[in-house]
């Protein structure tokens, strides 16, 4: 990286968290009827917010600044709670905010204009973009709670308003759980800086303040009950939030309803960028101010994720709606990704980054699958479809690249990620590696189960499935060259990252 | 070196992306010829490797970096020596002539620019495995070869038997990929290496045999069982056969099949290392030789009798390799590629001819009607069963020779190996007196005709091969790389060439009395041996057993926990917390009175607890004296 | 000699919590509401004396602010009552419940 | 001083208990414009002058006046019952007389203390009381003051807006 300097006196992270407010507050100001300008406004903001993301990415510095993080900025915020506004990135969040921008761009790309109430979906995207940003960039973990619980209520209402089938159960069933989660952290997080003001006597809910003094102590429980070590305690509640959000089995469950109710260009950031959201607050926050927890629980989380791997891939298998296989193998890789963050060492959680990254690509790109199937054929589910590559070869050959890219071919992007995670498991935990290679093979099948199912064999059915037109590749496009260069020559990705992840303090210890 | 290289690598990908991209919009013949032209310009490249190798030279050279973080560094490095010359001089070689016959074979198909394009991607994959310097680049290559053998075998979508045959390659190769993968941990872990020349480097700091290196075999075999189709992993390559004809003869003859020899020889300085995984090597291979070869006596589909036939050799490579004897099995890898081709390619003359139909029992007649395939074919036909002075006799012999001329449990590997040489020469024969038959055999009213020119040229190309393939002194080209092969005395030599030619002459024979001379015979003998040809005609029902064993229980597992553990156990238990939550909230409803006074009064004690709290604080409460 | 702090304040929590009292017992919105202004008056009181006691003008600041807030609340308070009042319904806190869930 | 002081007390005490004693609502508001008064002298002894101006013109002025307005145009009967419903009062009155309880050993205690600040007497004196008070408000205090005008005027648009709306 690092190909520039960027001026170092204008907040660019700042910019990043504002240009899709003020996308949004210009659609608030459009009038409804306006649908072509509301869309072309959206696609330009995002447009807008990518090329910035890209030119951040461009100027970042491999191991540079105060704990690798760069373009930091500082704001008091309530000083005499020791809260700011502090922004910064780093090698964790950097390559995820690009994701962030290019997922949001394509969701917009493929909202259709006709779309009922398009202006408030529009501008429940940006929102939500500004948030899922938000989450990425704040360093002081109040401003991030607030960003983390500003990104629940757009999407509540993009499922719940613009969803299909259960969409309110479905809604409601993830805010609820989420809401859970986020409840245990919030407890957890203000535990964290109470604690630390009682070792160090500073009051800060800031990021860079506590990473260096890890939490101590341990709980003795009344009556002999035993004790409990304070930072297994906080790296729980903590751990609670993020779990749900990955999701790691078992609080998987509102993930198929949610998923399948989303309408596509929802779920493209929702399954794409939302789940791992979790799997970078796990890195953020649990093994980086609880490593010695995170030693001492990351083996049962790890035995969770594996478990998440085989169990979404044997349901991907057997399930007949598009849509839930798309989510059940999602889960199944949202695993890998469990399993290399716990597995705490300096590769296992390199390849879960890539693979955040890889996921994201993949599992977008199945959905935009998915949905041109559903816009073409009329329906999603896999007993009625049937030989699509004789009638629409370019959408077969796609289709192919994508679903290659699923089952971790090595070559394409998936192979890196699993590749790094599973050799940084096998340093752990043997036989969960040996799980997660048991997953890859299952993978194998349930894709091509996948594949195969709806573009081979004869006669074609429906019979008339339109071909791809330029658009709908060129939305595929970028995901497709991301999957051929990461999967190719991902050798820019560690020269970004490897420095923050060595000084993550899990891998310190 | 370090450019020619790369070129070989990169033309076949350069063919690949014209033919995919453009293929469409491209003529037929441009098409043709970009496929062929480009393995082609990649043998012309291989060649020069050839020459410099030749010279002594080796090439060890890293072109970017794939990932690097603290000492776990893998570049894109390609590694030329001896092992992978011979290798790129087959695949491009025998490549271009099926590519080459391929042009006239396809002619009539659809799907011309996709077959090309993947016929392309496949020798590319092959020759990056080939060509990798390190082990995360060969697994890539391996993948990519697995995945070119799915899309080919699938090359007809179109027919449901096709779809579950690539589908099944596919899944019994990721199986191997996995191995590879495990393998490569291992290797990483233990000594901090993938590079090939570090790994040989290094290997000898692990202790011999012990359980480290044993268990990296152990895993390498896996994924070269897998490519390779030996036993256990082996029902995916008869099913194979249902892609078009030349890719049969590119899976079995250049690419594919033989990565996983490929793989051991290349490993070879690891499995010196580890004697009980060599030991496994051997017996695996001999094994699936004699095992293969009985279930060709039995078939009458004549691409899976092929199929089988290369299953029983690649056998015969892995015991060589197993028991040492790397040139041996690179030598027999070298004349099977020219035998293979060629039967496969003359196979798909004869089955176009027939009329798309693969049953031997309803050929006959083939040498008034396709004389260049008919001789060519019994060239092919004599070079397998191991005839003297074809290329077949000399490999496979020396393949034998050098499992009786080891002690112990080799000696009985080696006997198993000439029983399989025996049974080959009886399948063989076999198939070719009941298919392209004798006179008295004619279906007289068929009108056979012969193919192109285009197809006929390659096949006498690698007909020519097949018999003077045995003269070629691979040995000594790959001394570099593997040492020098033990020598046998003169006697021992003639004393074993007239016995293995003495079983492949038994073979032949009996095949001539039951389906030359006396066809009733054979009938009779089939009811009589009942329960074991219908064993045998089965395939020993290991596909039945892993359908049972593996994919019913898998499916039936996914279903369980679909329509059981999902909805009841995992969802039912967060049901019953919310059921349980609405139940208490609906108790304490009861206390939204929307009386003032009600919540006032609460306010009020809260207002009591705070102050309580104050003043426990400040240590004013009588039961807690001081601060 | 001067009057002791702690008197002033000791008469702002009697008062304070008459007012609470009362509040808990009245019926008619109007008395409740007076109640308020009585504890709202009683914590000015206390705020003053605490100012006044520790030389410091944050508590009179205070008090200034709380009469303000109490004026602004009145004046809303009463146009309710006067609402529901014209609404023809009791002068009953017991009776105006419609906030029930 | 302390004779003044029992006296105000005791006044405030009486007219306290006839805020929520009395059974008509125009003699609670009486008692209330009484115990203001009282409060006002209180201010005065805590060199409180301005809250005293304050105290007179705001409350006692202009709320009771309103009150006292209301009650007489209203004119509702005594209390109909002054027992309320429910037990709940019951339940009020103890903590009531808890909390002052608790309050009254707080005070007992000493248990209240705080920073000591600038502004003694003879400083308040030597700027003058309303001066000082001023400045304090524009400066130090200036955001809650006009957080606070916001509200009276939030307060007043919708007092109107009440007033002049009937419910159905």
């Amino acid at each position: 990286m690092s190909w520039y300097t960027l001026p170092a006196n204008v907040p660019w992270l700042t910019l990043v968290l504002l240009l899709p407010l003020i996308g949004a507050l210009l659609v608030a100001l459009t009038p409804s009827v306006a649908v072509r300008v509301i869309k072309q406004l959206g696609i330009l903001t995002s447009v807008i917010t990518l090329a910035l993301v890209v030119a951040i990415i461009g100027g970042f510095q491999q191991g540079v600044g105060n704990l690798h993080l760069q373009f930091e900025e500082g704001l008091q915020w309530i000083p005499s709670l020791g809260i700011s506004y502090h922004l910064g990135i780093d090698g964790l969040s950097l390559f995820l905010l690009g994701l962030n921008a290019l997922l949001f761009l394509i969701a917009i790309v493929v909202t259709d204009s006709l779309t009922p109430r398009l202006k408030e979906f529009i501008l429940l995207l940006l929102i939500l973009e500004a948030a899922t940003a938000g989450i990425l960039l704040a360093l002081d973990l109040v401003l991030f709670y607030v960003f983390w619980e500003a990104m629940l209520v757009p999407l509540y209402f993009l499922i719940g308003v613009w969803g299909e089938g259960r969409r309110v159960y479905a809604a409601f069933k993830f805010l609820i759980y989420t809401v859970i989660g986020s409840f245990a952290m919030l407890v957890a997080i203000l535990a964290v800086a109470g604690i630390n003001f009682s070792q160090t006597g500073q009051l800060s809910f800031d990021w860079t303040v506590l990473v260096q003094h890890p939490a101590a102590g341990v709980w003795h429980l009344p009556a002999g009950l035993g004790s409990i070590g304070i930072p297994q305690l906080l790296f729980f509640g903590f751990a609670l939030a993020f779990a749900i959000k990955m999701p790691i089995f078992p609080l998987h469950t509102w993930l198929p309803p949610a998923y399948t109710a989303s309408p596509i260009p929802v779920v493209i950031v929702f399954a794409g960028l939302v789940s791992k959201l979790g799997a970078y607050g796990f890195l953020r926050f649990n093994l980086s101010l609880f490593p010695d927890a995170a030693h001492s629980l990351g083996g049962p989380l790890a035995v969770l994720a594996t478990i998440g791997i085989l169990y979404g891939a044997f349901m991907a298998l057997v399930q007949t709606d598009l849509k839930r296989l798309v989510a059940y193998a999602s889960m199944s890789h949202l695993g890998f990704i469990g399993l290399g963050i716990f597995a705490g060492n300096l590769l296992g959680i390199e390849g879960a980054l890539v693979q955040m990254i890889n996921h994201g690509v993949i599992i977008a790109a199945l959905f935009l699958v998915v949905g041109m199937i559903e816009r073409r054929a009329g329906t999603r589910d896999r007993g009625e479809l049937r030989g699509l590559a004789a009638t629409a070869p370019l959408f077969a050959a796609l289709f192919l690249v994508v679903s290659l890219a699923a089952l971790g071919l090595p070559g394409l992007n998936g192979f890196v990620g699993e590749f790094l995670i599973m050799l940084g498991a096998w340093s752990s935990f043997v036989p969960l590696a040996v799980g997660a290679g048991i997953g890859v093979i299952l993978a194998a099948w349930y894709v091509l189960r996948f594949y195969q199912g709806s573009t081979q064999e004869a006669p074609p059915q429906p019979a008339r499935f339109p071909e791809l037109r330029l658009a709908d590749v060129g939305v595929l496009a970028p995901l497709l060259g991301l999957m051929l260069v990461i999967g190719i020559s991902p050798a820019f990705f560690p020269a970004a990252v490897d420095a923050t992840v060595k000084a993550l303090p899990v891998i310190v210890r | 070196m370090d450019i020619l290289a790369p070129l070989v690598l990169l033309t076949p990908l350069a063919g690949f992306l014209v033919n995919a991209l453009f293929g469409r919009l491209l003529p037929r013949r441009v098409v043709g010829w970009v496929g062929a032209g480009s393995i082609g310009l990649a043998f012309l490249f291989a060649l020069l490797i050839f020459s410099q190798v030749l010279g002594g030279q080796k090439l060890d050279q890293s072109y970017f970096t794939w990932w690097q973080s603290g000492d776990f560094n893998v570049p894109f490095n390609l590694y030329v020596d001896a092992l992978s010359t011979l290798m790129i001089l087959v695949i491009t070689g025998v490549g271009f002539l099926i590519h080459v016959y391929s042009i006239g074979y396809m002619r009539e198909d659809s799907g011309y620019s996709r077959f090309f394009a993947y016929m392309n991607l496949f020798v590319f994959s092959m020759l990056l495995l080939v060509l990798s310097g390190n082990l995360v680049w060969l697994i890539i290559g391996w993948a990519g070869v697995g995945l070119c053998s799915y899309l080919l075998i699938g090359f007809w979508f179109e027919r449901t038997s096709a779809v579950l045959a690539a589908r099944k390659a596919f899944v019994m190769n990721t199986i191997g990929d996995v191995g590879m993968v495990f393998a490569a941990f291992l290797i990483f872990l233990n000594l901090r290496v993938l590079d090939f020349q570090g790994l040989f480097g290094r290997v000898h700091q692990l202790p011999r045999g012990g359980t480290v290196i044993t268990a990296i075999c152990l895993l390498l075999l896996v994924g070269a069982l897998a490519k390779s189709a030996q036993l256990p992993l082996q029902t995916w390559l008869p099913d194979a056969m249902e892609g078009p004809t030349p890719v049969s003869a590119l899976i079995h003859a250049a690419t594919m099949v033989t990565a996983g020899v490929y793989l051991v020889a290349r490993m070879h300085l690891l499995y010196d290392w580890a004697p009980t995984a060599a030991a496994t090597v051997a017996v695996i291979g001999g094994v699936t030789a004699f095992y293969a070869a009985t279930i060709g006596t039995a078939q009458v589909d004549i691409k899976r009798i092929l199929a089988y036939s290369t299953m029983s050799q690649i056998g015969y490579m892995f015991l060589a390799v197993g028991i040492g004897a790397y040139t041996a099995g690179m030598f027999h890898f070298m004349t099977h590629a020219f035998f293979k081709a060629l039967l496969f390619l003359a196979a798909g003359n004869v089955i176009h001819a027939f009329h798309e139909d693969q049953d031997i029992r309803h050929m006959g007649n083939v040498r008034a009607g396709l004389p260049i395939t008919f001789w060519t074919f019994l060239i092919g036909t004599l070079s397998i069963s191991g005839f003297p002075l074809f290329a077949g006799f000399f490999s496979k012999d020396e393949i034998i020779r050098a499992a009786l001329s080891a002690a112990g449990s080799e000696f009985w590997l080696g006997l198993l190996a000439l029983i399989t040489a025996g049974l080959t020469a009886y399948y063989m024969f076999r198939l070719f007196f009941i298919a392209f038959g004798w006179e008295w055999l004619a279906h007289d009213d068929r009108h056979l005709h012969e193919a192109l020119p285009v197809q006929t040229i390659p096949i006498v190309i690698l007909a020519a091969g097949a018999v003077v393939g045995g003269y070629i002194p691979v040995a000594s080209f790959l001394t570099p790389v593997f040492g020098r092969a033990v020598e046998v005395g003169t006697g021992a030599f003639i004393g074993l060439a007239a016995l293995s030619v003495w079983v492949a002459l038994v073979g032949f024979a009996l095949a001539y009395l039951l389906h030359a001379r006396r066809p009733e015979l054979a009938v009779a003998w089939r009811t009589r041996l009942g329960p074991i040809h219908t064993l045998v005609e089965h395939k020993y029902y290991i596909d039945e057993l892993y359908d049972r064993v593996f994919v019913r229980p898998g499916l039936a597992l996914a279903r369980f926990l679909n329509e059981v553990v999902e909805p009841r156990v995992i969802d039912g238990a967060v049901n019953a917390v919310a059921d349980f939550t609405l139940l208490e909230a609906r108790e304490f409803r009861l206390l939204q009175t929307g009386r003032v006074r009600s919540y006032a009064l609460v306010t009020l004690g809260g207002a009591v607890g705070v102050l309580l709290i104050v003043i426990w604080y400040l240590g004013y409460l009588p039961w807690r004296s001081g601060a | 000699m001067p009057v002791p702090a702690y008197s002033f304040l000791l008469l702002s929590g009697v008062v304070f919590t008459l007012g609470a009292i009362g509040f808990m017992v009245r019926r008619n919105p109007l008395v409740v509401f007076m109640c308020i202004e009585l504890m709202l008056n009683a914590v000015n009181l206390a705020f003053a004396a605490m100012s006044r006691y520790l030389n410091s003008l944050d508590g009179v600041v205070f008090a200034f602010l709380v009469i303000t807030v109490a004026a602004a609340e009145v004046v809303v308070g009463i146009a309710i009552i006067v609402q529901v009042y014209r609404a023809g319904r009791q002068m009953d806190v017991d009776e105006l419940d419609l906030m029930k869930d | 001083m302390v004779v003044g002081f029992a006296i105000v007390a005791a006044w405030e005490l009486v007219t306290a208990v006839g805020v929520v004693a009395f059974r008509k609502p125009m003699y609670n508001a009486l008692s209330l414009v009484a115990n203001m008064l009282g409060l006002a002298v209180l201010f005065l002894m805590l060199n409180a002058q301005f809250l005293f101006a304050a105290q007179i013109i705001v409350y006692a002025g202009a709320v009771m006046v309103l009150f006292v307005f209301i009650i007489a145009l209203m004119n509702p009967e005594t209390d109909i019952s002054f027992r309320p419903r429910g037990t709940e009062w019951i339940y009020g009155v103890v903590f009531g007389v808890v909390f002052a309880a608790l309050l009254g050993g707080l005070l007992f205690n000493r248990g209240l203390t705080g920073r000591t600040g600038a502004f003694t007497p003879e400083v308040i004196a030597a700027a003058g009381n309303v001066q000082t008070i001023g400045i304090a408000l524009y400066t130090r205090f200036l955001f809650p003051v006009e957080v606070t005008s916001v509200l009276l005027l939030v307060a007043a648009v919708g007092a109107v807006y009440l007033a002049m709306r009937r419910i159905r």
